[in-house]
């Protein structure tokens, strides 16, 4: 039974997308009820193993494809944190996707790909080798690209052009670097680090490199962010999705992979390709932030702090010292509770007020309260006001940048903090203290839109307010750090 | 044993009868021919042990009298493939009225060449004597250009003709090699040869027959034959030619090279001939990327796809045979040639329907069809996937397996080919899919296709994938008979 | 004297193929061609190969010569007899066949001694049924080379017929032929048959023994039929006739059907039990020349036509 | 020289100009003119190998039958393509070939 669990938690996001696909538009009811219950089942899954691994079980499942090619789908502390964050999101998604698809048409293809795409990140999570992490990594490319197409105007074409042109290449140089590090070690499990000592030292080097490209597109790291912005086109769940549920974060989980599990910490420091990449990241988390500063889009901005935020947590994995290694792990799920809380919220501005611009959010705070104070909620935590999520996150990864003798990495927390404050407090001010105009419309008549949002922000909330909780998503970043990187 | 005997007799008979049967009759003949066929595959690769491939000597005549025929992985995994894609294009050409629109001609034409071709393939697929191997390639390049020429159009006879001039070039070469092998070595069976002593002329007689068989399998840049063939052939008869007949000629390719003269592969060529391939990978790719017209997208990617097959020579052939990578780079073109033959056919299927609903193959023609044809869209998808290369499909398992070798030989400039071929390919296959995704201007077509006919090309392209996930167990027949693996054997 | 006798031969041979190639107009290329098999015959008979000598007689040299000058009568009709003029002297194929021919020459120097299967066969054919080694080869040692072979035969007549007009596929099959009675033509088309027939049927049956059988004997009786039908003294079956139709497979059907006979009684796929080998055989050798002729006719008189103008 | 090598030399020319013919030729009726010399030409040199050596060998004299056959076969078909082309285009070429003239 343990050992088909892992097969179990696929399978609760696998077969409400093979049923989806084959149901008739109007089948609103089935379609709804097949994707909750998958979602909640997930959940339900993931609550009861959290105990047991966190005393130290490991649920393991082996499926062979051929010599060489292992599929191993392994539940270790660090899955588990990434399968909870998306299994938790992913409820809150379905269910405020169900209420912003209303009777919209093309649904079953939509729930179809939506699930498919969870099922791929649950994938990712939860695989224990090399192989089977690029396997779950290409099925996400494949499903998300219908998702951002879903409008099939020119627009969301484009979007979904532009996101397979950074995102084929670049898995295309992870598969060079997983197959050139496999022909020398064989295939590589992430339980066991590999010896690569029958590589020479630049060999290495270059392998780190392209893993990092193939990885680091997802993550959006700077020059291979552009696809992230674009991306904007999708519906409100899509951008979700994107940003929280799925895709980034599954770029960043394969930065922490590869640098802790295929190359190890101290391989790492010793090839001295750490200090690039935590420079890299920070490069990424100043230019997110300045362009997101230019954007008059909220949905734009959002996407822009997105690349900024998620690179917290590559520079979490690049210093690789305790303190930063806990904080990277912990904004994993931070950045995930927070961003999409604020897209939650602009989707329902959208929809419920027809206001995408920044300009048009005057005086909304008043007549949309429940919203305005969830996005207000995520905003102060992206800018890391104390006791918030975000700034449990900050203080980690600055005492981390400390510990690594990289004390140039505090300069870019400030910097950045001052940038998001620049960024959000704006639109905050706009919320709260300006007077609507004349022909403002604006409600919340649709609780299914509005109560994911609130969920998502109480819990932003409480993993900040929390934090020394075992269970919270620090406490349970330093069980990992603890038990998989400080042996 | 039984099971293979049916394997070439059913077809034969099948093609007799569906010359003299009316044509209800033979309508209602192929299904159940077709359906014999599968469970005879089955039964042979059941039938299948691992420690020697199954041997049939014809009239008990031992060679050099006799013609012995042999069944290892290889031949079983293709006799298989080929069971699959026949299976579908028959019943689509069955309910598709296209054959029939083309008038009586064209319906009774169909049939016996198609169950020719059927014979020819599996004849070829087994036999284990250099002439035969001539003459079963003949029957293939003749029922394969009927196949083109019942399209009747101009451009369709001009594609016949070029196919028939290089089928004929390609014919005569591979019969001079055959020619200067019986000189020398007074026999034409592979397994005998293996044992002789290699002769001067040996070298000259394996050039003169691959250079025939690359004409055969268009391989760059004898490939010019191809894309029209392909293009103006009827829908379910291009999934046939396509998918299956490029394969014969490149498995004796393989017989020729890994099996009959092993010890003669010279390392100059084994490298020509994987640079002949990336060309095509290349070149084919780019023709593909230019095209208006959908079915020559197909054909094109056919010619490209055709590329990485020739990778096996420099990577399992020669000095490599004895080498570990060399089973991974055997193993990995025999995926890669599978999951390309079922991936090609449910591609040429779709592009069937989608012609007949819009009565063009033009790439603006198909604006939005996903909407009316969700299933034969999705299959077009999967089979675009596998063709890339993207897991978890048949293409993966085969450019995986293919690329690690590559690296393991130190050979990666092959591996940055799988790379960058695969890239080429999302780049021509992107292109169809985004037109069919895309929303469309005007309302749907009036009559679709039932969703009977939409499911044949997505079972197809969802074998394509199978191979992919559940690879073990055609890892394993492909192992049966593997030449590097069977040096204890005779 | 005899080696001088050779050397004419084949530097004729040489001279008319390069006639064949080189000649002016198309037509003129086919008489060479024509000569060039009649020749080559020769040569066969020299090389003490009389099946072989036989067959390029009448295939070689007689059908395919038939084949080729009734396509150059209807290219005329459709006004593409005519040759372009010849352009440059193609250096590059000039080099490239002088280089395949010398490859083969340095083969031949190169060969090492008589490579053949001669103690195996020698053990093997007097089971084999019939006295005629190649006879034995063809129909017994290598049955499934000869079965492939007669479907071939099959594939190219369908794949011919697939080239015929939708408008044109019920007529009967090749053009209309008017021949002035009383013309050479009508009296030789007479007089032929019945010898035709005769001949044809007495190559078929000496095959067990000595040179002939079902290919050559088949290629008379087809030659009969084209004749005939050029004659004007008979119209070409439909392609809808069944009876025709049956009589292309009867061969390859009867072949088959004694090659599974062999599986079923247990001996095996296309195994002729020794005992009845011979008369095995020669049944198969009866329904494959029957298969033969017709097919072979039907590819030279061609696909069906209407007898109106083209275009 | 004996005799036998000199048809097998015969055969080695007749691949060679039957080769250039097929190059060279443009109607395509004298390809396949051409194809056919290239075949009896590889028959001739196969016989004159299995003629070696006293006795005749049999069996390249069926492979040759069956070859003949095989390649009466194949021009049929060809010559057929030849005329329906030409009753399509006018011209007995290929589109891509027919320039000037």
């Amino acid at each position: 039974m343990t050992a088909l669990l892992p097969l179990l938690l696929l399978l609760t996001s696998l077969v409400p997308a093979a049923i989806s696909f084959f149901l008739a538009q109007d089948s609103y009811g089935l379609r709804n009820a097949l994707n909750l219950g998958g979602a909640l089942l997930k959940a339900g899954l993931i609550v009861a193993m959290l105990f047991a691994v966190a005393g130290g079980a490991v649920y393991e499942t082996t499926i062979p494809l051929a010599p060489g090619l292992v599929l191993l789908l392994k539940i270790d502390a660090l899955a588990l944190l990434f399968v909870s964050l998306s299994a938790a999101l992913w409820l809150l998604t379905t269910i405020y996707a169900i209420a912003y698809f209303g009777t919209k048409p093309q649904q079953s293809r939509f729930f179809g790909f939506f699930s498919l795409c969870v099922f791929a990140t649950t994938g990712i999570a939860l695989s224990g080798s090399l192989i089977s992490f690029f396997i779950f990594f290409e099925l996400l490319t494949l499903s998300t690209w219908p998702l951002v197409s879903h409008k099939q105007d020119a627009a969301s074409l484009r979007a979904a052009r532009s996101y397979l042109l950074y995102a084929l290449p670049c898995s295309t140089l992870l598969l060079v670097a997983i197959v050139w590090l496999e022909s020398a070690t064989g295939p590589v499990l992430f339980d066991e680090t590999p010896d690569l000592d029958a590589l020479d030292r630049s060999s290495q080097q270059a392998i780190f490199a392209l893993f990092i490209v193939g990885v680091g597109m997802k993550a959006a790291i700077v020059p291979l962010h552009g696809w992230l912005p674009s991306a904007m086109a999708a519906p409100a769940p899509v951008s979700a999705l994107l940003h929280a549920v799925a895709v980034v974060k599954a770029g960043a989980f394969g930065v922490v992979r590869v640098v802790y599990d295929v190359f190890g910490v101290a391989r790492v420091t010793d090839l001295g390709v750490g200090m690039p990449l935590a420079v890299l990241a920070s490069a990424t988390i100043l230019w997110g932030s300045i362009r997101a500063l230019q954007q008059t889009e909220i949905k734009k901005r959002l996407a822009y702090s997105t690349v900024s935020q998620v690179s917290c947590i590559v520079l979490g994995a690049a210093l690789a010292s305790p303190y930063a290694v806990i904080g990277g792990l912990a904004h994993l799920v931070h950045q995930g509770l927070m961003k999409i809380t604020l897209f939650f919220c602009a989707g329902i501005y959208d929809e419920r007020a027809g206001v995408r611009d920044i300009a048009g959010l005057d005086g909304l705070g008043w007549r949309m309260p429940w919203t305005s104070a969830c996005f207000s909620l995520g905003a102060l935590g992206m800018i890391g006001l104390p006791p918030l999520a975000g700034f449990v996150t900050k203080i980690y990864l600055g005492i981390g940048a400390l510990q690594a003798e990289a004390a140039w990495v505090l300069a870019v927390l400030g910097a950045s903090t001052l940038l998001n404050a620049a960024y959000f407090l704006p639109l905050l001010a706009r919320l709260w203290f300006r007077e609507a105009a004349p022909d403002a419309r604006g409600d919340e008549r649709v609780p299914a839109l509005v109560v994911p949002a609130v969920v998502a922000a109480l819990a932003a909330l409480g993993a900040g307010l929390l934090a020394a909780s075992p269970l919270s998503p620090l406490g349970w970043a330093t069980l990992i750090t603890e038990r998989e990187y400080l042996r | 044993m039984t099971a293979l005997v049916a394997l070439l007799a059913l077809p034969l008979a099948g093609a007799l009868a569906a010359v003299v049967l009316p044509h209800g009759a033979v309508r209602g003949m192929v299904p159940a021919l077709s359906v014999a066929m599968l469970a005879a595959t089955a039964v042979l690769v059941a039938g299948l042990s691992a420690q020697a491939p199954t041997r049939l000597k014809l009239g008990q005549w031992p060679p050099p009298v006799g013609i012995v025929l042999e069944v290892d992985g290889l031949a079983a995994a293709l006799i298989a493939m080929t069971a699959l894609v026949m299976t579908a294009a028959a019943l689509a050409a069955l309910r598709s009225e296209q054959p029939a629109a083309a008038g009586a001609r064209a319906a009774f034409g169909f049939w016996p060449l198609m169950l020719l071709l059927w014979a020819a393939l599996n004849a070829v697929f087994v036999s284990r004597d250099l002439f035969n191997l001539y003459v079963g390639l003949e029957l293939l390049s003749l029922a394969s250009v009927g196949l083109v020429a019942i399209g009747g159009k101009p451009e369709a006879l001009a594609a016949a003709m070029r196919y028939m001039l290089f089928a004929l070039v390609g014919s005569l070469l591979y019969l001079a090699g055959v020619v200067l092998v019986y000189a020398a070595h007074g026999t034409l069976d592979i397994g005998l040869l293996a044992d002789r002593t290699p002769a001067k002329p040996d070298a000259l007689a394996l050039a003169l027959m691959t250079a025939g068989l690359m004409a055969k399998t268009a391989l760059f840049p004898f490939h010019v034959w191809l894309p029209p063939a392909h293009g103006s052939a009827p829908a379910p008869a291009s999934a046939m030619l396509s998918a299956l007949v490029p394969k014969a000629s490149f498995v004796i390719l393989l017989r020729l090279w890994f099996e009959a003269m092993p010890d003669r592969a010279q390392d100059g060529a084994l490298v020509l001939l994987a640079v002949l391939g990336t060309a095509a990978v290349i070149w084919g790719s780019l023709r593909a990327l230019l095209q208006t017209r959908l079915k020559l997208v197909v054909a094109y990617s056919t010619v490209a796809q055709i590329g990485y097959l020739f990778l096996v020579f420099p990577l399992a052939g020669g000095g490599s045979a004895e080498m570990p990578w060399s089973a991974g780079a055997w193993t990995g073109v025999l995926f890669l040639a599978l999951a390309h033959g079922l991936a090609k056919a449910a591609m040429f299927l779709a592009v069937g329907q989608w012609m007949a609903v819009t009565g063009s193959d033009r790439l603006d023609a198909m604006r939005g069809l996903a909407t009316a044809m969700p299933m034969t869209s999705f299959a077009f998808a999967l089979a675009a996937v596998t063709l890339v290369g993207l897991p978890p499909s048949g293409g993966f398992t085969g450019k995986y397996l293919l690329m690690t070798s590559a690296f393991a030989a130190g050979q990666w400039m092959w591996a940055l080919v799988l790379a960058g071929g695969g890239l080429l390919a999302a780049a021509y296959l992107y292109r169809p899919l985004a037109i069919l995704f895309a929303r469309a201007d005007a309302p749907g077509p009036a009559t679709l296709p039932t969703r009977g006919m939409q499911a044949i090309p997505l079972c197809l392209a969802g074998a394509a994938i199978a191979l992919g996930i559940a690879s073990e167990t055609p890892f394993e027949l492909l192992s049966i008979g593997r030449p590097a693996a069977a040096e204890d054997g005779s | 004297m005899t080696w001088a006798l050779d050397a004419t031969l084949c530097a004729m041979i040489l001279a008319v193929a390069l006639a064949t190639v080189l000649g002016r107009g198309v037509f003129r290329a086919i008489v060479f061609f024509v000569v060039y098999g009649l020749l080559l015959a020769l040569a066969w008979v020299r090389l003490d190969a009389v099946d072989v000598a036989l067959a390029e007689a009448a295939i070689g040299a007689g059908l395919t010569g038939v084949l080729f000058l009734a396509a150059f009568g209807r290219l005329a009709r459709s006004g593409a007899d005519a040759e372009p003029p010849p352009g440059r002297v193609n250096i590059a194929a000039a080099l490239a066949s002088a280089a395949l021919t010398g490859a083969l020459v340095w083969a031949w120097v190169a060969l090492p001694l008589p490579g053949r299967p001669g103690p195996e066969l020698a053990e093997a054919l007097p089971r084999a049924g019939v006295e005629n080694p190649v006879t034995a080869v063809l129909l017994n040692f290598r049955a499934w080379d000869t079965l492939l072979e007669s479907v071939v035969l099959l594939a190219a007549l369908v794949g011919l017929w697939m080239l015929a007009r939708d408008e044109a596929w019920t007529e009967p099959l090749g053009l209309p032929q008017h021949v002035r009675p009383g013309g050479v033509m009508a009296s030789f088309g007479r007089i032929l048959p019945p010898v035709g027939v005769l001949v044809g049927a007495y190559v078929v049956y000496v095959g067990a023994d000595r040179p002939g059988g079902a290919f050559q004997g088949g290629t008379v009786l087809a030659a009969v039929g084209i004749v005939a039908a050029l004659a004007g003294l008979v119209r070409p079956p439909r392609v809808t006739r069944r009876a025709w139709r049956a009589a292309l497979v009867a061969g390859p059907a009867v072949f088959l059907a004694a090659g599974l006979g062999g599986a079923a009684l247990g001996a095996g796929f296309l195994t002729l039990p020794e005992r009845i080998a011979g008369s095995a055989i020669f049944a198969i050798e009866i329904a494959l020349a029957l298969s033969i002729a017709v097919t072979l006719a039907f590819l030279v008189i061609g696909p069906p036509e209407t007898g109106l103008e083209d275009q | 020289m004996s005799g036998v090598t000199l048809y097998a030399l015969t055969g080695a020319a007749l691949v060679g100009t039957g080769f250039f013919g097929l190059i060279a030729a443009r109607h395509l009726l004298r390809r396949v003119l051409a194809f056919n010399l290239i075949g009896s030409g590889l028959f001739v040199y196969l016989g004159a190998a299995g003629a070696r050596g006293g006795e005749a060998d049999p069996v390249p004299q069926a492979l040759i039958i069956t070859g003949i056959v095989v390649a009466l076969s194949a021009s049929a078909l060809a010559v057929g393509l030849i005329v329906a082309l030409a009753r399509a285009r006018g011209r007995a070429m290929l589109p891509e070939e027919d320039v000037g003239g």
